[in-house]
């Protein structure tokens, strides 16, 4: 075989194709030979094991979650602004944030001239990894908690702070003066926040007397009267204004205050290293609310609880082997029962078109009779529902407050954390910890 | 500002939260098109008139006019080959005619603008000098010259040019204004109609109708095959008849309003013969 | 075409010799520029080329130009084709108008003064030359005017070709050898004529009136005729009138007495209308000849105009439609080119018009024709472009019966201004 | 004395010593900008903003020395715009000149026709039409309500509020759209001809006109509601570059600017033109002087335009639109010159006519000229994001500032 006359795509394989199968052979006689090794190895460290597993599937569900916020403020935004907003690609334009991600991807990934390199690359780097392991210690639901730490509030405003190191970095790193401006805003800015932000929840967790989130949400359990958000109103609300500056919102967004400093610590980054500040963004959004309302709303604790039996629908372990039977044969009479009235209604619809528009409907109807099914008999998925509707509801105040205020002036900013908001969260503190006292005496 | 901080924040968060409701006003472009004003000045198109003739005339005024010079003149040259822009109009297939030619200044393919036959330019310097050289004699001075030659030649034109200092192009405007002079040598003999209110009345339209369709050419011109030439008169005779022919300088007086197309159709005969 | 004898009480002066000679020149050198405009601004005699101006106001304006030189000009070029006023009045009285050029000149300071007259009228050019002759043999012009030592050298200039001569800023054109386009007006020639310098023109029916005035007084002028516009325009009447002719009438006669004066209607025929003022001219039908005065504004009311005079009855075989489009085509074969609606849009008003005689027009035509008649009007630089319409209009407006279904509509009424 | 010897800067020939440089000159800035950053002190650095800049109206450059994000120093630079429409419009005759001077305030541009068009009404003594007249007052007064409309979303855009300038260009849109169909285009009227205007009052624009006069006042209030009251925008304006009347007047500022600072001087009233003497109006003024007050009066200005527009509507006669004129237009030789009150202040147009139909010079005021030398001394000593502000609330529109 010549090796000249192999095309660029041709040499790599001719290199990659021996190597994978030698690597392939090694790979199964390492197991072979040390499989009960490793096995048992992996039960002597099973919460360094579940730690791995647990970040890898974080990031990949923040990957989701940031394009469906995205695309969420494009829509709510356009809405608010009169527009329609995206509505090209998917339904009702709901694919449009992939394909941005898509696009971020494939343009130029542009390193301009006299910036400083390392530091320049790791600064994207930095912040999303400070994003998404915060999501770790969220908990979803009771049963669907990454990592349960006893110190996950800690870790959280622990881990949250560090991504101002790495909009320091980028803004320093960028060689440009926007850049340095819209660096130091963000850490003047986080760093005035934080402390609100840290000593707006000592009053909760005076009353709980735990740092772990699934502990502070399980205080809550009960009707909606139960919530921090009614036992503790003042802490509620410097909480939420700290984490909207944290989260670098309007009217907070100072950082990258685009008719002032252009696009702040970003100005100088294209291509997919933007686009992990600006993914790091919107999971910063997603984690605030879900941190929002899983300290003051409850978490996952429905507002009211409902006892419904669950004995009077089908218990599907009773159908045995019918089970498979009737997940094979229900998608196609279902389709054929609603693509019939269709058909039938109107002489112009072609049988095929029936079909697909039945198959559709069936689609739908069936995933919420499933959907609906699991609710009530599987408490997890009741619980992560009741979660989501509350962050997501969060969301859309974040996204409603940036459709509706100006931006507020750095100076003012952050004299009125210094000013306002941190005496008032002491005085959370002092008038919690006085209750407290009372109410144990 | 509220008394109440905050209060002017929520108010706004309560109007954009009703305006997430209303109607959208987006325009949904490549599917819905806005009406375009009647008045809309936006675009230029060539008018046809409703036998489908351009009614473009290539005079380039509005490309003159246009300060912007958005206005651009273009058409296909003579041979159908090439796209041509804001040239002379005898480079556009769409209008070559001749008046249109020497109204942007360029030669012409008529007898006058080619040198002809050799001619006596001493006769041109004589007549030079009895006017001075003067080019405000102009007239005169190509009036006598006509008289000398019978025609204008181009070589005397161009004489006359370069010994008053008047520019050629002046000249030879004042040359092809005047109906009088005349630039096609050989013409001896003309037809000439008056075309009077009174003339017209009595029937010299016929007259010149039936005379242009039998000679086949416009009034105002030499025929092309002949010594013959015509046009109309500039002005009446005192005491002569109407309608009024005259025919060599001689008035006919054999013709009336009824029998004129007659009369004429008889007399190109005569001539074709 | 003969002269016609004027009923009694028509005021005659335009053709009465003088009966002292180089009287009224005299009274003028010894009066002084400013006396003689005043004279004759008193008499208001207006100019009868068709502008209107008031002659002692132009002279005024002229003489107060500062130039080097200032000229004055004879309008003898008579642009219709079958008019003979002017060229009867230079035959018959050459000494007036010599006379009032002369005054003219003296007036505005010219030194060089001209007459310009058609090529084909030989004898009036004897004449005119003979009496300016005369007048350099006796020293009263020539290289001393009147022996005063100015210098006043009148020369005749026989001029053809195109029938735009008429036109004075044509005219200026003409008599430097140029082509003869004409130009924007303001400024008039008074301000930039012949060679650019301020020229005083007026037509040989103004200046022939000139001599009489001054020997008559200003007040004698001005009880003839109309008040607006005193004095005595010549009139050519021809077509089917028992005793075609030139005719002297005060202004503001009536058109019937100028028909009277011209013997009536020739015999079995009855005057459908009448066409005043030439090619360019209105149409007027049979029932507005007692109402309308032979004035400037009494015939722009009616949409015709003075022009150069002539009046051309027509009996019942003539088709108006016919006519007036054969009038527009000459109209459009006259047109020097310089305007492009004259141009074209004359050429196209043609077109129109014989469709009407066609009998092709569609509805839209009627309109089509107001509008570019409102076209041509308005961008019109010198009145053969103004008047060019005119029989067109006149015509629809007035014998809209004979141009067929089309222009019966209401719309089709005559409008004015931009659509 | 082995003294290391090096050629001085000032004079190859001359050698002085290498350590001494006490007398050595500084070196020589070659440029002004050059001569700039000598001027820098300790902790300041100059921020380049524009021409290309997200907030910079047009081509705007501002030059920041800041220290910190406090602005020491700021010095806008012009000209990126230039196209020398005083030299074209002297190079075109005067219809021409019109469509010259209508896209330099690309926002306003009725008003920059109106202005040569008064001038050169008042050299040649032309009488404009009566029905004229009331078009003229009708469209301008539209396009001043389009004109500050747009300015508020503009001044809440700068500030960091996306919706109100989207809502804003509803507003505008309808009006630009009424306007298109009676002018027939959408940026660039083109108008208003010497003596009149293009064309009467037609049925499609007074059906837009209607409907749009029946909800505009409701409409234009409630999208003021959402950034009015609004307390972080209020706080960011109040107080910020106060203009006082003194200084207003010393630097020739005009309209709503000077309205905020005080003086109540409005063309419309002070040297009526057109029909306004005979139309009642107020002339909204506030004494504060600073960046809220110069948005609030335009905002009072646009309910007064709809008071104007509702009169006009009402007294508006019958008559021909235009004066008879000769097509071509050739002056008597004079001066004039004409201005108007525009949404931005005065626009005045000064032309000198010798006889020919071209203007002999042509000189054009704009205000958003002189209103850019107060961002300078207006932002001095604020931050960074005042300069915004500031500029907002003065309005500019560079097209017309770099003519």
């Amino acid at each position: 075989m010549a090796w000249n006359r192999l095309t660029p795509a041709g040499r790599v394989l001719a290199v990659l194709l021996p190597v994978l199968a030698i690597g392939g052979a090694l790979t199964t006689a390492l197991l072979v030979a040390f499989g009960g090794a490793i096995a048992a190895t992996i039960g002597a460290n099973l919460p360094i094991v579940r730690f791995l597993v647990a970040a890898v599937v974080t990031f990949l569900i923040s990957v989701p979650v940031a394009f469906l916020l995205i695309y969420m403020e494009m829509k709510i935004i356009a809405l608010m602004n009169l527009r329609i907003g995206p509505d090209r690609i998917g339904p009702a334009g709901a694919v449009m944030s992939v394909v941005h991600g898509l696009k971020v991807l494939m343009k130029e990934d542009y390193t301009p001239p006299s910036v400083d390199v390392p530091v320049f690359t790791l600064a994207p780097v930095v912040v999303y990894l400070a994003s998404f392991m915060t999501l770790l210690v969220i908990p979803f639901a009771p049963e669907l908690t990454s990592m349960g730490f006893e110190l996950g509030l800690l870790y959280f405003f622990a881990i949250g702070g560090l991504s101002v190191v790495g909009l320091m970095m980028a803004g320093w790193s960028s060689f440009n003066k926007y850049s340095l401006l819209g660096g130091i805003r963000a850490a003047a800015q986080a760093i005035s926040y934080e402390i609100p932000l840290t000593l707006s929840v000592v009053g909760i967790v005076i009353l709980t007397g735990t740092l772990s989130l699934p502990k502070i949400v399980a205080a809550q359990d009960g009707s909606f009267l139960d919530w921090f958000i009614f036992r503790q109103p003042l802490a509620a609300i410097i909480f939420f204004i700290a984490i909207t500056a944290e989260a670098n919102r309007t009217p907070f967004d100072n950082a990258e205050a685009d008719q002032e400093i252009v696009a702040g610590f970003a100005t100088e980054y294209s291509g997919m290293r933007f686009g992990f500040f600006f993914f790091a963004e919107y999971v910063n959004v997603f984690i605030v609310s879900a941190l929002f309302s899983a300290v003051f709303l409850g978490g996952s604790n429905p507002p009211i609880h409902i006892d419904v039996n669950p004995q009077i629908l089908i218990d599907l372990s009773a159908l045995g082997i019918g089970l498979p039977l009737i997940a094979g044969i229900a998608p196609v009479i279902g389709t054929l029962l609603f693509a019939a009235p269709i058909w039938f209604a109107s002489s112009r619809v072609k049988g095929w078109q029936a079909l697909i528009a039945g198959f559709l409907i069936f689609g739908g109807v069936s995933t919420a009779a499933v959907g609906i099914w699991a609710f009530v008999m599987l408490p997890p998925v009741a619980s992560l529902i009741w979660f989501l509707i509350k962050t997501f509801a969060l969301v859309f105040t974040f996204v409603w407050m940036r459709g509706t205020l100006p931006r507020a002036r750095i100076d003012q900013l952050m004299g009125f954390a210094w000013k306002w908001l941190l005496p008032a969260s002491l005085l959370n503190i002092f008038a919690t910890a006085f209750a407290v006292l009372i109410a144990g005496s | 500002m509220p008394k109440i901080p905050g209060t002017g924040l929520l108010s706004g968060m309560r109007l954009t939260l009703t305006r997430f409701f209303q109607p959208k006003r987006t325009v949904m472009y490549p599917e819905v098109k806005p009406d375009i004003a009647p008045r809309n000045r936006g675009r230029l198109e060539l008018v046809t008139d409703e036998h489908g003739t351009l009614k473009c005339e290539t005079c380039f005024q509005c490309a003159q006019a246009c300060p912007i010079e958005c206005i651009d003149m273009g058409g296909t040259d003579t041979k159908g080959r090439f796209a041509v822009h804001w040239g002379p109009a005898e480079q556009y297939a769409e209008r070559r005619e001749e008046s249109a030619m020497r109204r942007s200044g360029r030669t012409v393919s008529d007898a006058a603008a080619a040198s002809g036959a050799t001619i006596n330019i001493a006769k041109v310097d004589e007549i030079l000098e009895a006017h001075d050289y003067d080019p405000h004699h102009m007239l005169a001075i190509l009036e006598a010259i006509q008289g000398a030659y019978g025609y204008l030649p181009v070589d005397a034109l161009k004489r006359v040019s370069g010994a008053t200092g008047a520019w050629y192009a002046m000249v030879y405007g004042t040359a092809t204004f005047y109906k009088h002079l005349a630039f096609e040598p050989g013409v001896t003999r003309s037809i000439a109609v008056c075309r009077c209110a009174n003339c017209l009345v009595s029937g010299a339209g016929s007259v010149m109708g039936t005379l242009s369709y039998e000679f086949g050419t416009e009034f105002g011109r030499a025929i092309p095959w002949s010594n013959l030439r015509l046009e109309s008169l500039p002005s009446h005779l005192l005491g002569a008849p109407s309608p009024l022919v005259v025919i060599d300088g001689e008035p006919q007086r054999d013709l009336s309003a009824k029998n004129a197309a007659s009369w004429a159709a008889a007399l190109a005969g005569r001539y074709a013969a | 075409m003969k002269r016609l004898n004027a009923p009694k009480g028509w005021s005659q002066l335009l053709f009465v010799a003088p009966t002292e000679p180089w009287a009224a020149l005299r009274a003028a050198a010894s009066a002084g520029s400013a006396a003689t405009t005043a004279t004759l601004i008193d008499a208001g005699l207006r100019g009868r080329g068709g502008g209107g101006f008031l002659t002692g106001a132009k002279w005024q304006a002229t003489a107060a130009e500062p130039a080097s030189e200032h000229y004055a000009v004879a309008n003898g070029y008579e642009s219709d084709p079958a008019v003979f006023t002017n060229r009867l009045l230079m035959e018959e009285n050459p000494q007036a108008i010599v006379e009032g050029l002369a005054i003219a000149a003296l007036t505005v300071g010219a030194r060089e003064a001209f007459i310009a007259v058609r090529a084909e009228y030989t004898e009036a050019i004897k004449r005119l030359e003979a009496v300016i002759a005369n007048a350099e043999r006796d020293g009263i012009l020539g290289a001393t005017l009147l022996g005063t030592g100015r210098e006043l050298i009148i020369t005749v200039r026989p001029l053809q070709g195109s029938s735009m001569i008429g036109e004075e800023t044509v005219l200026m054109k003409a008599l430097a050898g140029k082509r003869g386009q004409p130009e924007q007006t303001p400024p008039y020639p008074s301000t930039v004529g012949y060679l650019g310098k301020p020229t005083a023109v007026n037509n040989v029916a103004t200046l022939a009136a000139v001599p009489w005035i001054l020997n008559n007084g200003a007040e004698a002028y001005a009880q003839i005729g109309d008040t607006a516009q005193p004095g005595t325009v010549l009139v050519q009447i021809s077509g089917s009138v028992a005793n075609p002719g030139v005719i002297e009438v005060p202004t503001g006669t009536p058109l019937n007495e100028i028909i009277a004066a011209a013997g009536g209607t020739a015999s079995g025929a009855s005057i459908k209308a009448l066409l005043v003022g030439g090619p360019t001219g209105g149409f007027i039908p049979a029932n507005l000849f007692g109402g309308t005065p032979y004035s400037g504004a009494g015939l722009k009311s009616v949409g015709a105009h003075i022009g150069s005079g002539a009046l051309l009855a027509l009996d019942n075989s003539v088709a108006i439609p016919e006519l007036a489009t054969m009038l527009t085509r000459w109209c459009a074969d006259e047109a020097c080119g310089k305007t492009i609606p004259c141009r074209i849009g004359t050429r196209r008003l043609a077109e129109i018009g014989q469709r009407f005689v066609d009998g092709l027009a569609g509805p839209a035509d009627a309109e089509r024709l107001q509008k570019l008649a409102a076209d041509v009007t308005d961008s019109a630089l010198c009145a053969h472009e103004a008047l060019a319409p005119s029989p067109l209009l006149t015509g629809v407006r007035y014998f809209a019966s004979e141009f067929g279904p089309a222009v019966a509509a209401p719309s089709a009424t005559p409008t004015s201004g931009r659509s | 004395m082995t003294q290391q010897m090096r050629p001085s800067l000032d004079d190859p020939r001359v050698a002085i010593p290498a350590e001494s440089s006490w007398y050595e000159p500084a070196p020589i800035p070659q440029t002004e900008r050059q001569a700039e950053f000598l001027t820098l002190r300790e902790g300041e650095m100059f921020v380049n903003m524009g021409p290309q800049h997200p907030s910079t109206h047009g081509v705007l450059r501002v030059i920041i020395k800041v220290n910190g994000e406090k602005v020491v120093d700021l010095d806008p630079v012009l000209g990126y715009l230039h196209r020398g429409v005083e030299k074209l419009c002297e190079n075109a005759d005067y219809h021409q000149a019109i469509c010259y001077t209508d896209p330099l305030e690309y926002v306003a541009s009725l008003f920059c026709e109106a202005a040569p068009v008064a001038a050169f009404e008042k050299l040649m003594d032309v009488e404009v039409p009566l029905r004229a007249q009331y078009i003229r007052v009708l469209t301008m007064e539209l396009n001043r309500i389009a004109s500050h409309t747009l300015f508020q979303g503009w001044m809440a855009l700068d500030l960091g509020g996306i919706t109100p300038i989207l809502w804003a260009f509803i507003e505008r849109d309808e009006i630009v759209d009424m306007l298109a169909a009676l002018t027939g285009q959408k940026l660039l009227y083109n108008y208003y001809r010497i003596g009149g205007v293009n064309g009467d009052l037609n049925h499609e624009f007074m059906s837009r006109l209607g409907t749009w006069m029946s909800r505009a006042a409701a409409q234009i209030d409630s999208n003021l509601a959402l950034i009015n009251e609004n307390e972080i925008f209020v706080r960011r304006t109040r107080g910020l570059g106060v203009l006082d009347a003194k200084t207003a007047l010393k630097m020739g500022v005009t309209g709503p600017n000077l309205r905020a600072s005080g003086v109540p001087y409005d063309l419309r009233r002070d040297r009526p033109y057109l029909v306004y003497p005979e139309l009642e109006f107020d002339v909204p003024t506030r004494d504060e002087g600073d960046s809220l007050a110069r948005y609030l009066v335009r905002m009072d200005e646009i309910k007064q335009s709809i008071r104007i527009i509702d009169q006009v509507l009402h007294e508006m006669p019958d008559g021909p639109v235009m004066a008879k004129l000769p097509r071509l237009l050739r002056p008597r030789p004079g001066r004039a010159f004409g201005a108007v009150e525009g949404p931005r202040g005065v626009y005045g147009t000064y032309a000198i006519s010798d006889g020919t139909d071209q203007p002999f010079r042509m000189r054009i005021h704009d205000p958003s000229f002189v209103h850019l030398q107060l961002v300078g001394p207006l932002t001095k000593g604020n931050l960074i994001a005042d300069t915004m502000a500031v500029m907002a609330s003065l309005d500019p529109v560079m097209g017309g500032v770099d003519k």
